[in-house]
């Protein structure tokens, strides 16, 4: 009962949300619902069980990666665009073709059906042993993503003129 | 379903759990918030040789309520070119991320909001939100030093998120747990944290002033420079929540290092009697907390400000690599001796050792540095 | 219990606003913010199947994991890259930038 | 100590309260305090001086390099905090990656360091 009303607010939150980032077009308006549809998603995350998916959620996107992004709006000012101008000039063929796809999804995802395994428990240790253990190779690889990102991007915004 | 004290029904136990605790929280931060501008005050004062305020009530001890009644009564002016979304935004985003991280401040077994498996994580993570506000109050407001201020100090907090961190996950190596209770009940007696993981604790103190943008670290509200960074066009009660959020993260910030380097609620005598237990508990975690909020204002009027590109490199050069060789370090040692944590202690407090005598080193290497420089450039022009 | 059909097709839903708005918006910036969208359904599909699904398994969480990795990896980078034409040109209006093409 | 299903209400619970505490204060502020804008008082203030332009303009992007940085250090913590938790079963093994995971990011720094791009103008 109380969950099924947290589900019911968190959908109308990350739908509304969602659709307000696509439609608006204040940049900066945009930037805040985005980060709220994070939130949200965090929410989705603690509903399922996963709380610490949900904290690590937070933590990057809200934390990190919404900074980031707050960044490139504030590095990249627009002057005041029309808002005919906001959108590209394929929108409606793109609708048309997006539209009944995701309307199909949409029905397919519900004939999903539960497990028959009861909840589970905490999700930290079963975590950390599946990363450390069975991913141990992709982790590392992971740094190296993070390195070369590190790297690229360093080359890409320092200035020449240094 | 657990049920309540005087065989209260389980449900309406819950609901009125709830309504004391979100309560109890925000009236611990307002009155922190008041009892802090009066003590922050009065010690200035009394460091500096003066008296502080005196003339509102005895001792003065009314002015931060008459200073609270004239901050709702004054005008709250929005300049014409702010941006309407992040300027309103921008106190909601800091001030709620810090009232709910009262939810797992243990002040006493039993006595806090919920023990979250993951307790330390989720104070991390709401840490991280601050910035969010403070770039976006930058910003907003459209004024060149609120700009600069919001960019500076999102700089800071940033930079110094990483080694706060890493600090704290060098005390989950010795606990291994998140949860906050397991951290405090790790620590009975005189076996703290603070005794076996001192340089953690050190890394840590200086992360969390520069997280709560206290001096030496509060660039930016350097008002010689920048007269009140991002919150230059703040007024009225706006301002005031602000400051309200400024002081309740002080106190999150001491309170988890309370708990976690110096035995949160363990104490002399706390397990006497089951009733009068939890609330000695609940005096000796206020004493500690406070006491490192006294300890930051002392500092405050102690210590010079930084200049902002000694306080990155500081951050990203010295403590950063610090901090991450000490949790090595002490992960090693750890491994090494799964039975004793006096190899660990001794590591630790070396190092601690090290890193003190190598400041003085690191500045001298510094100014060599910069003299070098300033000659050179002496020589071209001349 | 919400069912697992419920997370599914909101994530579906949350997908396909991401792709709409990578789709019509002209923004640089705003389509990366919808990129971010799109990684963040695919993340609650993935921790809905991995807690509820079949047969259960940490697996999925442990791919989120890695999820949040590429993110972060591929937001610096773009953005770096949005930076580095803003500073050729003032604009990040996808439809003007045609340095790319040769 | 309350059901532990419960505890996510009560972080829910402080959100909302947060939020509503600031708009409550907003409202009574906003009864309370006379309200009469001129033309000056809503000026961006800069010291006296007639402001000049708007901030938002361009600004210099190695403001951006510490973000970066940040960001990459902060997805190497998600990795640390479960290795912390359960450190002690994963051993000298998880020990290891975890050594070699850090030294690869600290040679990311050592770049930034070497490029002069930690340094703030």
């Amino acid at each position: 009962m109380i969950e099924a009303a947290f589900f019911a607010l968190l959908v109308i939150g990350m739908v509304g949300a969602g659709a307000g980032v696509v439609l608006l077009n204040r940049i900066t308006g945009a930037a805040l619902l985005m980060a709220f549809t994070f939130l949200c998603n965090a929410g989705m995350f603690l509903l399922l069980g996963a709380e610490t998916i949900a904290m690590f959620q937070v933590l990057i996107y809200v934390g990190a990666i919404t900074v980031l992004i707050l960044y490139g709006v504030m590095f990249t000012p627009q002057r005041d665009r029309p808002y005919a101008l906001f959108f590209q000039k394929q929108t409606p063929l793109a609708a048309l073709f997006v539209a009944p796809i995701a309307i199909a999804v949409a029905v397919f995802s519900f004939s999903f059906r539960d497990s028959t395994a009861g909840p589970k428990g905490a999700d930290l240790a079963p975590l950390a042993t599946s990363v450390f253990r069975d991913f141990a190779f992709p982790f590392e690889v992971a740094s190296v993503l993070l390195l070369a990102a590190m790297v690229g991007a360093i080359v890409l915004v320092k200035r020449e003129d240094e | 379903m657990v049920p309540g004290p005087f065989g209260l029904d389980p449900v309406l136990w819950a609901v009125l759990r709830l309504v004391i605790a979100v309560a109890l929280a925000a009236g611990l931060v307002f009155n922190g918030a008041l009892a802090q501008i009066y003590l922050e005050r009065k010690i200035q004062a009394i460091i500096q040789d003066r008296t502080g305020p005196m003339h509102t009530g005895p001792y003065g001890l009314l002015q931060t309520f008459a200073d609270a009644i004239k901050l709702l009564g004054k005008e709250d002016i929005r300049a014409r070119l702010t941006d309407h979304w992040f300027f309103l935004a921008a106190p909601a985003i800091v001030f709620a991320p810090m009232l709910a991280s009262y939810v797992v401040i243990p002040f006493a077994p039993g006595v806090m909001g919920a023990d979250l498996n993951v307790g330390l994580l989720y104070l991390t993570t709401l840490g991280s939100m601050t910035v969010l506000g403070i770039v976006i109050a930058g910003w907003a407001s459209n004024n060149k030093y609120s700009l600069i201020g919001g960019l500076r100090s999102a700089g800071q907090l940033i930079s110094y998120e990483v080694p706060q961190i890493v600090s704290l996950v060098t005390v989950v190596l010795v606990v291994g747990s998140l949860s906050m209770t397991a951290i405090v009940g790790s620590q009975p007696g005189l076996q703290v944290n603070a005794l076996i993981i001192p340089l953690a604790f050190v890394t840590y103190f200086i992360a969390g002033l520069a997280e709560t943008n206290r001096v030496p670290f509060d660039l930016p509200e350097a008002e010689s420079e920048l007269v009140a960074g991002f919150l230059t066009e703040y007024s009225g009660m706006r301002w005031g929540l602000f400051f309200v959020a400024e002081y309740g993260e002080v106190t999150v910030v001491s309170s988890i290092i309370a708990t976690l380097w110096f035995g949160g609620w363990h104490g002399p005598f706390t397990d006497v009697h089951p009733l009068l237990g939890p609330a000695l508990g609940v005096l000796w975690f206020t004493l500690k907390t406070y006491f490192f909020v006294l300890v930051f204002m002392w500092i405050r009027a102690t210590l010079p400000r930084f200049r902002i590109d000694q306080l990155m490199s500081f951050c990203w050069k010295f403590l950063i690599p610090v901090t991450l060789v000490n949790l090595l370090v002490t992960a090693i040692l750890v491994l090494a001796f799964p039975t004793s944590l006096v190899p660990v202690a001794i590591a630790n407090w070396i190092l601690l050792f090290v890193f003190a005598a190598s400041i003085p080193f690191l500045q001298r290497r510094r100014l060599v540095s910069l003299r070098a420089r300033l000659a050179a450039r002496e020589h071209a022009v001349a | 219990m919400i069912p697992l059909g419920a997370f599914v097709a909101v994530s579906a839903v949350l997908f396909f606003i991401g792709v709409t708005g990578v789709l019509v918006r002209r923004n640089a910036v705003v389509i990366l913010m919808c990129v971010e969208l799109m990684l963040n359904a695919t993340n609650l599909a993935l921790v809905a199947f991995s807690r509820r699904g079949g047969i259960p398994d940490e697996r999925g969480s442990v791919f989120v994991v890695f999820v949040f990795v590429v993110a972060a990896a591929e937001v610096a980078v773009g953005l770096a890259i949005i930076l580095a034409l803003y500073r050729n040109r003032p604009t990040v209006d996808v439809d003007e930038v045609h340095a790319m093409k040769g | 100590m309350p059901d532990y299903n419960l505890s996510y209400v009560y972080v829910f619970a402080f959100f909302v309260v947060g939020a509503g505490i600031v708009s409550v204060m907003m409202l009574l502020s906003h009864l309370l305090a006379p309200f009469k804008p001129t033309r000056e008082k809503l000026r961006t203030y800069e010291s006296g001086e007639e402001p000049v332009g708007q901030a938002w303009g361009r600004y210099p992007t190695h403001f951006y390099v510490f973000a970066l940085l940040f960001v990459v250090f902060d997805v190497e913590v998600i990795f640390l905090f479960p290795w912390a938790v359960l450190f002690r079963e994963l051993g000298w093994y998880g020990l290891v990656e975890m050594a070699v995971f850090i030294a690869i990011l600290v040679v990311g720094l050592f770049y930034a360091w070497k490029k002069k791009a930690l340094n703030w103008y």
